[in-house]
């Protein structure tokens, strides 16, 4: 059990790692999204249910979506309109 | 003159640029030779000072490191039962006394909507400022405010994202539901329901097609709706709490915990965070695609 | 090694921690930046929420008529609360990303840093 | 059944939250103003109301928020300290916003006008909240509420320059805050506890056991570290210049008059209330805010005398007082507190002042704040000139005005402390002549003949600021005896 607990941990740092780490923004917000599912399944592991849900809908679902939504308007924006 | 402020060394101002950046900063403006010169020597300095604050930033964090972790072992044991401070009285009766006090079988909910309540109402203020500073920020402008389609009008809806959303949003709407609902008997809860509802309306709002003006839920419809169930925390909380203090025997009937109708106010409170989650969420993804 | 071991959430939260205000302080672009920041708030979270586990613990729901250990229910409520309050920030940060790309047509604070002092002069 | 006074915290506090959010419905940003104003006035009575009772009764009261006592449920706590706070904030805020209210009108967009109320309103709250919390992470809630109403007010007028200013400011409080939070967890898991009178006998207690005192003190500079980012201690204020410099008048009045203040008072709960005066000697922490605070002093006022810009002028004038009030704290002991406490009205009323006249100053100057184009702007608006010119001879430390009050309190606290009289007296002087040194030249300035004379039409509004402003900085210069005394009453009982 501890084995699996640390090879989720060394794989959270790994993802952190990565996100920080590549050059491009689209695959960084999703690698954040995959460390943000890691990061709930800690918190099975914590037994806080509670957690874990929050985690998967909000840090997961809800801010890699906004992530994401923000980067394709600025591509949008990249190909036309700016103001000043 | 080099800047020595902290500031500088965060945005990293005016370090080497690499080649294509600098591409850019060049031609944005012609500049006399002097004020070149001037300019070039100036960022010498400051990418010295760049470069040493880097390094300073490195060493300091590597001590933090170093200090935490050292600290960490000098920590209760994780998972201790034992020498553990933080098993104390309270816990105690969180864990003992909350199910027949509050009437909710979940000790978080319990402690979030009861025992901490304020805490939690000023975390709901939080979320509808930001949404607030979002609206402040994209839509109201001096212009008669409206938002834009997302993508040039007249392109055909996806069927096959449409066709799924239409079968899957009851679903995830109706799981949203009940995990607002539910979150005083089982984990969930206000918060994490209330994104998941918001999650399903930017599904709908995306299969509906990205050429449209309206918006599923238009932002003024969001804050009315939070601002709404902001205000029914505020005075119900501001009753429990006016009766808590006075010692007047105020609540609702408690229930029996693992009941839908339990927890007193916990449900209703649910319900306030959910709509205000939701807003948020929605809010915030209509003005990041649509805003003018 | 085995104390290591035993406090193997807190060492990850400690480095996550380290890993994320580095790239908040050091890394030019913004989206980084916010993400950095993102990251360094759940290492603290977990740090927190790892101070409420029990060996052998349940999950904070009541099992009626069962007399068994329950985790300690205070910081996954505190845990909860921070998780919301870093997606407001983190919204609020990315609709200023937004009005900032639409000014300076760039993401890059080094960039934006000198054009803003371009415009200034 | 409490006194109907001790539910007047609470009901303030949840008032201004209230408020806030209502304010949102309202369009129009005259009555959003309006309803700001009321609720300022509202809370002012209230709180004077609470600082009476807690002096006549001669001791603080907790308020337990629900049904549950602490340290289970959370609490607020209000004694003669809290009081005085919590009637002189929203005094400052009201007449800053008065006197800034013209400029708000022009550089705020009509439709943003009740929003940016609406953050005025939070701010509001933030400091309610964080003067009268009894519980370390309610602190952290209410953190987190003023980082975004900050950026909000930050961001009143929106250039690319806000909009970078708001940026950095955001970062460096969610740096702050997450600092904060990570000594918090520290702290929580080697006491048990976030109420903050029952984490001052578990501390005491494992340090007479000699237990936990690696993590004790690296939460303690963890937690300290925190509130330094957010009050924009001397390493810590890059954030601080940028924000103050491009926002509208109002803004930059409260950011720097108030704003920082509120965490100025977290740290003094964090080392008064949750550790103790003689931990924070014993863990090195008060020779390290009196070493922070002393450079701090002599470098925000060598950067201001840099300056070319009013605005930034004054905001790097707010970083050499901010080292002020943790050279007060530093001191380490009570009186040096109350000098504390006494420097931090003293600065919020004439920074307000300050910040306020600057405005009005420059509206005779298509709303530049360089110091060439302010040249003669002082007769064009006398009374704009007169404020300006009294604020800064405030900070100068020339007697019967607000800063020689807290001067001297300071320099007399520092007689109390042996090895620091000597150093305190010296930089106190050096920052005197050096505030001289750039307020003189800038008083000269705007009252210099020059040929470009722009009339400007009457404002009411300011001259009443105005006015009021001026009666408070003689009332800080000439009652300080009678002050400190209320402030070391309320420190004795904090």
């Amino acid at each position: 059990m501890i084995l699996l607990e640390v090879i989720l941990l060394a794989a959270l740092i790994v993802c952190a790692a990565a996100t920080v780490l590549s050059r491009k923004l689209l695959p960084s917000v999703v690698i954040f999204m995959a460390y943000s599912s890691i990061m709930a399944i800690a918190w099975i592991f914590m037994r806080s249910p509670d957690l874990a849900i929050a985690e998967a809908a909000i840090g997961a679902g809800v801010t890699t979506v906004l992530f994401i939504a923000t980067l394709r308007r600025v591509n949008a924006l990249k190909e036309g309109e700016r103001d000043g | 003159m080099a800047d020595f402020s902290l500031r500088k060394w965060l945005d990293g101002e005016q370090r080497l640029l690499d080649g294509e950046r600098s591409a850019v900063l060049d031609t944005a403006r012609p500049k006399p030779p002097q004020a070149v010169r001037r300019r070039q020597r100036h960022r010498g300095y400051l990418r010295r000072w760049r470069r040493f604050y880097a390094v300073l930033a490195v060493v300091t964090c590597l001590m933090l490191i170093v200090a935490l972790a050292v600290t960490v072992l000098y920590l209760p044991r994780y998972g201790a039962v034992e020498d553990n401070p933080t098993l104390n009285g309270v816990v105690e009766y969180y864990l003992r006394r909350s199910a027949e006090e509050t009437g909710a079988a979940n000790f978080v909910a319990a402690v979030v909507f009861a025992y901490r309540a304020m805490d939690t109402f000023g975390e709901a203020v939080v979320i509808f400022a930001a949404t607030a500073a979002v609206i402040y920020l994209l839509y109201i402008t001096d212009r008669p405010v409206q938002l834009r389609p997302a993508r040039a009008p007249k392109s055909p809806r996806n069927q096959i994202l449409w066709q799924t959303v239409r079968l899957l949003f009851p679903y995830i709407a109706m799981y949203a539901l009940y995990m607002i609902c539910n979150g005083h008997t089982s984990p969930g809860g206000g918060f994490a329901g209330g994104a998941i509802l918001g999650g399903g309306l930017i599904l709908w709002d995306v299969a509906l097609g990205e050429d449209r003006r309206e918006t599923i839920l238009s932002p003024e419809r969001a804050v009315r709706a939070m601002v709404v169930c902001l205000g029914l925390y505020a005075v119900l909380k501001g009753v429990s709490f006016f009766a808590g203090a006075n010692g007047m025997d105020w609540h609702l009937p408690t229930g029996a915990p693992g009941h839908i109708l339990s927890g007193g106010l916990i449900l209703p409170l649910n319900i306030c965070v959910g709509v205000i989650t939701a807003g948020c969420v929605i809010t915030a993804y209509v003005l990041f695609t649509r805003a003018e | 090694m085995e104390a290591l071991l035993s406090m193997r959430y807190e060492i990850t939260s400690v480095v996550l921690f380290s890993i994320g205000f580095m790239t908040l302080l050091l890394h030019p672009n913004l989206i980084k930046k916010i993400i950095g920041l993102n990251i360094m708030d759940t290492a603290v979270y977990l740090f927190l929420a790892a101070s409420g586990y029990i060996d052998g613990g349940y999950a904070p729901v009541l099992r009626p008529g069962e007399d068994v250990v329950y985790i300690n229910p205070l910081p996954s409520s505190l845990v909860l609360t921070g998780i919301v309050v870093s997606m407001s920030v983190t919204a609020l940060l990315l609709a200023l990303a937004l009005r900032l790309y639409r000014k300076y047509n760039s993401l890059d604070l080094d960039v934006i840093v000198l054009l803003a002092k371009q415009g200034k002069e | 059944m409490l006194p109907l006074v001790c539910n007047l915290p609470m009901i303030c506090l949840l008032l201004s939250m209230t408020v806030g959010i209502l304010t949102a419905l309202v369009r129009n940003g005259r009555r959003a103003f309006f309803l700001t104003a009321a609720l300022l006035v509202a809370v002012t009575a209230a709180s004077a109301a609470v600082l009476v009772y807690t002096w006549n009764t001669g001791e603080s009261f907790t308020y337990t928020l629900g049904l549950y006592p602490t340290p289970v449920g959370i609490e607020l706590r209000a004694g003669v300290l809290e009081g005085l706070l919590a009637t002189c904030f929203p005094v400052v805020m009201l007449l800053s916003i008065l006197g800034g209210y013209r400029d708000i009108c022009q550089d705020v967009p009509a439709g943003k006008q009740s929003y940016y109320f609406l953050m005025l309103d939070l701010l509001l709250a933030t400091l309610l909240g964080l003067i009268y919390t009894n519980d370390l992470f309610t602190a952290f809630v209410f953190l987190e509420v003023s980082t975004i109403a900050g950026s909000c007010i930050i961001l009143s007028r929106e250039t690319g320059e806000t909009i970078l200013a708001s940026i950095r400011y955001i970062i460096f409080s969610t740096l702050g805050s997450g600092v904060f939070l990570l000594g918090l967890a520290i702290l929580y898991q080697c006491t048990g506890h976030l109420h903050m009178d029952t984490l001052h006998t578990m501390i005491q207690l494992h340090q007479r056991r000699g237990e936990y005192l690696l993590p004790l003190m690296m939460s303690f500079g963890l937690l300290l570290a925190g509130l330094a980012f957010r009050s924009a201690l001397f390493p810590f204020h890059g954030w601080l210049p940028g924000s103050r410099g491009s926002s509208t008048t109002a803004s930059s009045a409260l950011l720097s008059s108030l704003f920082l203040k509120g965490f100025a008072v977290m740290t003094l709960k964090v080392i008064l209330r949750v550790f103790s005066l003689e931990s924070a000697a014993e863990y090195r922490i008060t020779d390290m805010l009196f070493l922070l605070g002393l450079v701090g002093m002599v470098f925000g006022s060598v950067r201001a005398l840099m300056q070319k810009d009013a605005k930034r002028m004054a905001a790097y004038s707010t970083v050499a007082q901010m080292g002020y009030v943790y050279l007060g704290i530093g001191l380490g002991s009570a009186v040096g507190i109350a000098a504390a406490v006494y420097h931090i009205l003293v600065h919020a009323f004439t920074k307000a002042m300050l910040f306020t006249s600057i405005g009005a100053l420059s509206g005779t100057a298509h709303h530049s704040k360089r110091w060439a184009d302010l040249r003669g702007s002082g007769r064009a608006r006398p009374l704009a000139g007169a404020a300006f010119t009294l604020a800064a001879l405030s900070l100068c430390g020339v007697p019967v005005l607000a800063g020689f009050g807290g001067k001297y309190v300071l320099s007399a606290a520092a007689f109390g402390v042996p090895g620091r009289t000597a150093v305190t007296l010296a930089v106190l002087v050096v920052s005197a002549l050096l505030n001289a040194l750039y307020f003189l030249p800038a008083v000269i300035n705007i009252w210099s003949p020059s040929e470009r004379v722009e009339t400007v039409p009457r404002d009411g509004c300011y001259g009443v600021s105005a006015l009021c402003f001026l009666g408070c900085n003689l009332v800080l210069g000439v009652g300080f005896v009678p002050l400190t005394r209320l402030i070391e009453t309320g420190i004795s009982m904090f």
